[in-house]
């Protein structure tokens, strides 16, 4: 970890991993309590990733992700009044909520999703680092996509396409191991993904996704590369989800053991120590963080329940622009 | 008679399927390890090995593939792709091989693939998992389409499919899997080309499949008690269809109502609606009737969800409207 | 008046639309340096450069969905899917992101993208290069699907259509290409919103789309002969449909008959009968007929081909068959 | 080249390659006589891959290839004259007449097309491959496909899993440096295409594809790895295509010269000169090949001219094993 940390910024680091954390457990009781439903996908262990390389990305640039995508979207700063709100599935959602925990979207910060088909997101990012290409503009495009996704042709594809025509895409592969139940070393024959940029001729790296100042240098360092027209990159943060790949899953397909041994990595409690070995957070700080976030996130859970659901004649809205389908 | 979920049942029939033929193998995301994304497969891992029990990376298009080669080479696979949405990527594979090597190789090849998934919204998993395409299926000429109802079906129809010749797709309708139904111990082999009356009735015939069965048996129900005397036809095969049971019942009744929880525009309830007016136009007193899906990306909440599903009062609501 | 070919004037469609807007730019395999497989832009890379004019690797999921990000970040794309064939491939892309992307996010975002394919069958290009999907594709709310049969249309269509605010599908019939047409210079913009009566008549309503509506015209010179006047629709639109024009002419004529190069089995002329049935059931005198292709693979020699698809003389034998 | 070439062998390749060559220069003559119709894709250029590759596999070996392989079906001992009267569509054609050039298929030959959907034949080959490891076979299935294949999803999937299931497929890339008209370097970011198998762990080499004794010697070790248990296995040949694309093709796309500098390379005249060179071909002995392949072709022309159509009922015949559909 790198000794030029500031505590301003150590602490902000912090303070988003733990966002997305208490916001997760919260979302999870709100589960259980009945106020969400259908898919949850948890994010829970992998917070160093969304904390370190989101807030490198300007306001211009554009972020596209998964089905896993609470940590982006709250670290990218959209409200957390707005994100709840759509895990309730209320009209005041990110998404007008219509998409629920799957499909955040935020046009005013540049999120498009929220996409649910694997590896689905690749090819959009490619065509939107493409516009910027061809306007002319200095963006980036950070697309954000599972172990899993490497496995479908369009990752292949994808990159192969970005790197022909040197677009300014960063594929930033969130590997926490596991594809659902199915463990990396099970779905790739051979399970170095950074190493597979070689077929591209793209630059890539391996990063410690548990690591939040780790995650913070290589995607600094990526992205400066993108950004001034190196064409593509592929970044593979190594991570590991804590909880249950969503909220039906019985875990049959590793140990405890395995978990717990991940465990003792934690983003949050492992850079909580260092900041506090440097000096950098007392006691009264991660109190002051966690106040914060603790109404945060009532706030955001008062929001959503008292926000309206969107009425039932506006259920073909939007599905054209025109609205000749309706 | 025992009860049974439709998971079990599915489970059943895999399992039984597994035991009878070794050429059987299953194979799938999260088959194994995982035990199935919808537990039909917990446990098989261990009764039956790595060897016939296997987790596939995501890769549809070619772990379909694969199924289609394996079935030219010898074995009989049973393919899951994991939900209809994800089988769009499996669908050059299906259409310009799995269905085609049959009728292109001139008789010379044939692929004895069985393709099973779940489909169907209501779960409130939003618009890229909630799609209802068995209706695009059932327009490939070269395989059959199945889409079980009943628990006896998802057990039985698996075991009749994977001793079929051609292509198979068997459509699970993932709302069913947690349903508990009637089980007859001592079955005879199931059918897989016939429609079931699973109400008789004189006044109406509601014609559906799969996971609106129960819609439309639940309609029935409430129908009765207005004095409509509904008919309720499960088609249970989609391809090639029994269009003999829908004009027969449609020829007693006089009126049809099709539901079907794909968008209705391009439904496959189009089709059986121009293939009763076809077959039985002169015997109509009324307009064939559709109850499909709103044409709108199925939304998460669920009060937008029910409302652009096809729902046991909407069906009533068009038999009322027929006979006025 | 001039005569020009349907690729020709796909071409000058194509080159007007990229020179009055800087954002439209043309994408797919094989467009630039080979000319475009049936030549659509032939000259173009010379004349807009490899900026505007992208031959892509055969990665259709991909260039589709790059498309839509493309879109999505204010360009104007047409991307050009060889053929419909392929399409399969990106059919993922094309029903979860381009079709959804407005509605899933609450009105965010908009995706004004343009697809173009070749479609059909009938040059002896056999069984995986034959396909007729237009109807699935008119399945998916949220998009448009154009289906262009005149000069004027496969020119106006498209200038419509890159300024459209959401997806937008548009099918050239292969067999088309060649086919030459009369050509009116001072058009105004090309509506795609309309059916088109390309022959008024009072007997039976023809309805039909793209390719088959010059089979539909034959078989209307050939039924005038015998006295039978029919009247002859372009549907031109697939998506949505204006079921307004198809009813108006079938309540004129109380019989009607659909013609569609798809399989018979889950094809379009399916939801066009049941439309009118639903429409318009008591002003008929008969039931809709369809004619569609035979239920098989397209194989390769002629007579084979010929006999699989829809003909003049199919049409009128199946007019015949509703007057008697 | 080698020089345990022995004159039988020789004289056989070369045959082999004649035989591809001038099937095909009478294929394009039919066609512009309107014998022949819709697409003919001609291999003329890389007939020394099917020569050189195809004798290695065994009688119970299987073969995918794709709407290129006349020359492979030829080389396999599917007969000329169902070969020829498949071009014209007759009911004698080895797929009754139903796929033409594109559609080559031949069950008693374990030959599996004839697939015209570019790398759509890798799934399968990885199916049949698959099959062959269930059952304990020691059977390898040789899957050929183009340069342009090697952009699709599939590729990439196919490869995979052929690798983490260690099945014996031979995955063999004709690489004649252009996809329709786009170039190798225009549709691959990274033009080393053997070079990609690393991604996957798999062992791959390059072979010059217009030296058929070349092509037979990486085949053969090739196919030995795979054989013997190793797992697949890629094989890229560089080879050229003579003529254009498909009958319909201006060849806007690549100089004269460019052919030109290809054409001196031409696998059957310098393997013929190398046979002269050696002593191991004499003027009688290229007369006598010539004028067997001459007559083969006669025949196969006669054959196919007589052979009766398929009768118009049987249309629906087969399209499923029940015939339900018809
Ligand atoms: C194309 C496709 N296939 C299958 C699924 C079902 N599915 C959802 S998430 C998932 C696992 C994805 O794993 P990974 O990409 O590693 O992401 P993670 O969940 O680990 O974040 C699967 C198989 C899907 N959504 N899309
Ligand atoms: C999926 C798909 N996309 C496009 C096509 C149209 N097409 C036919 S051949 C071809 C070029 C293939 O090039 P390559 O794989 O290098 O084989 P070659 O023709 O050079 O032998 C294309 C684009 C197709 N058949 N399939
Ligand atoms: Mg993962
Ligand atoms: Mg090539």
């Amino acid at each position: 970890m790198t000794t030029s940390l500031t505590g301003n910024h150590g602490r902000d680091l912090l303070r988003q991993m733990l966002r997305i954390r208490r916001f997760e457990e919260r979302a999870a009781e709100l589960y259980q309590l009945g106020k969400i439903h259908g898919f949850l996908h948890l994010y829970i262990g992998e917070e160093a990733v969304a904390a370190g390389s989101i807030p490198l990305f300007t306001n211009e640039d554009a972020i596209v992700a998964t089905y896993r995508e609470h940590g982006h979207a709250l670290v990218r700063g959209t409200s957390m009044d707005h994100l709840m709100a759509e895990l309730y599935g209320k009209a005041a959602g990110c998404a007008r909520g219509r998409g629920g925990s799957m499909h955040f979207f935020d046009a005013s910060h540049r999120f498009y999703g929220g996409l649910a088909i694997v590896a689905g997101g690749l090819p959009v990012a490619v065509g939107l680092a493409l516009a910027d290409k061809m306007q002319g503009r200095t963006r980036v495009t950070g697309c954000y996509f599972g172990d899993g996704a490497v496995a479908e042709g369009e990752f292949h594809e994808s990159l192969n396409l970005a790197a022909l025509w040197k677009l300014p895409v960063l594929f930033l592969c969130e590997n926490n191991f596991y594809a659902m139940g199915t463990a990396l070393a099970r779905h790739q024959s051979q399970p170095d993904i950074a190493a597979k940029a070689n077929a591209y001729a793209m630059g890539s790296d391996t990063v410690d996704g548990m690591d939040v100042l780790a995650v913070e240098t290589a995607t600094s360092r990526a992205l400066d590369l993108v950004r001034n027209g190196h064409g593509p990159y592929l970044l593979e943060y190594r991570t590991y989800r804590f909880r249950a790949h969503s909220m039906y899953d019985a875990e049959l397909y590793r140990t405890k053991e395995e978990v717990n041994d991940w465990k003792r990595r934690d983003p949050t409690a492992t850079f909580e120590q260092h900041l506090r070995h440097a000096q950098l957070l007392c006691d009264d700080d991660l109190q002051a963080i966690e106040a914060l976030i603790t109404s945060e996130i009532e706030v955001a859970v008062a929001f959503a329940e008292a926000a309206p659901w969107e009425p039932v004649q506006d259920l073909n809205k939007d599905v054209s622009t025109r609205q000749r389908d309706a | 008679m025992t009860k049974m979920t439709y998971r079990e049942a599915v489970r059943s029939g895999l399992r039984e399927a597994l035991r009878r033929d070794p050429r059987v193998f299953l194979m799938g995301e999260d088959v194994g390890r995982y035990g199935g994304t919808y537990a039909c497969s917990k446990g098989f891992l261990d009764e039956f090995g790595p060897e016939r029990i296997r987790d596939t990376p995501l890769s549809e298009s070619t772990f379909v593939g694969a199924g289609i080669g394996a079935a030219l080479g010898g074995m009989r696979p049973i393919v899951e792709v994991m939900t209809v949405n994800f089988s769009l990527l499996a669908l050059d594979q299906i259409l310009n091989n799995a269905a085609t090597l049959r009728h292109m190789s001139g008789g010379q090849f044939n692929v004895p693939l069985v393709v099973r998934m779940a489909t169907g919204a209501g779960r409130q998993v939003a618009a890229q998992h909630s799609h209802s395409l068995e209706g695009w299926y059932a327009h490939i000429p070269g395989i059959t389409v199945l889409t079980p109802a009943t628990v006896t079906d998802a057990r039985g129809m698996l075991l009749t499919a994977v001793q079929e010749p051609d292509p198979v797709f068997i459509f699970e309708h993932a709302y069913l899997y947690s349903m508990e139904g009637e089980w007859e111990d001592n079955q005879p082999a199931v059918d897989i080309s016939r429609a079931a009356v699973r109400r008789p009735g004189k006044d109406v015939s509601l014609i559906t499949f799969g996971g609106s069965l129960w819609k439309a048996l639940a309609a029935a129900t409430d129908l009765a008690q207005a004095g409509i005397d509904a008919e309720v036809l499960d088609l249970r095969v989609l391809r090639p269809l029994d269009i003999g049971t829908i004009l027969t019942s449609v020829r007693k009744t006089h009126r049809a109502v099709v539901i079907d929880e794909a968008w209705r525009t391009g439904s496959f309830a189009a089709e059986i609606s121009a293939q009763i007016m076809e077959g039985a136009f002169f015997d109509l007193d009324a307009p064939v009737a559709r109850v499909c899906s709103e044409e709108v990306p199925i939304p998460y909440p669920k009060h937008l969800e029910d409302a652009a599903l096809p729902q046991p009062d909407k069906i009533v609501k068009a038999v009322h409207r027929l006979l006025k």
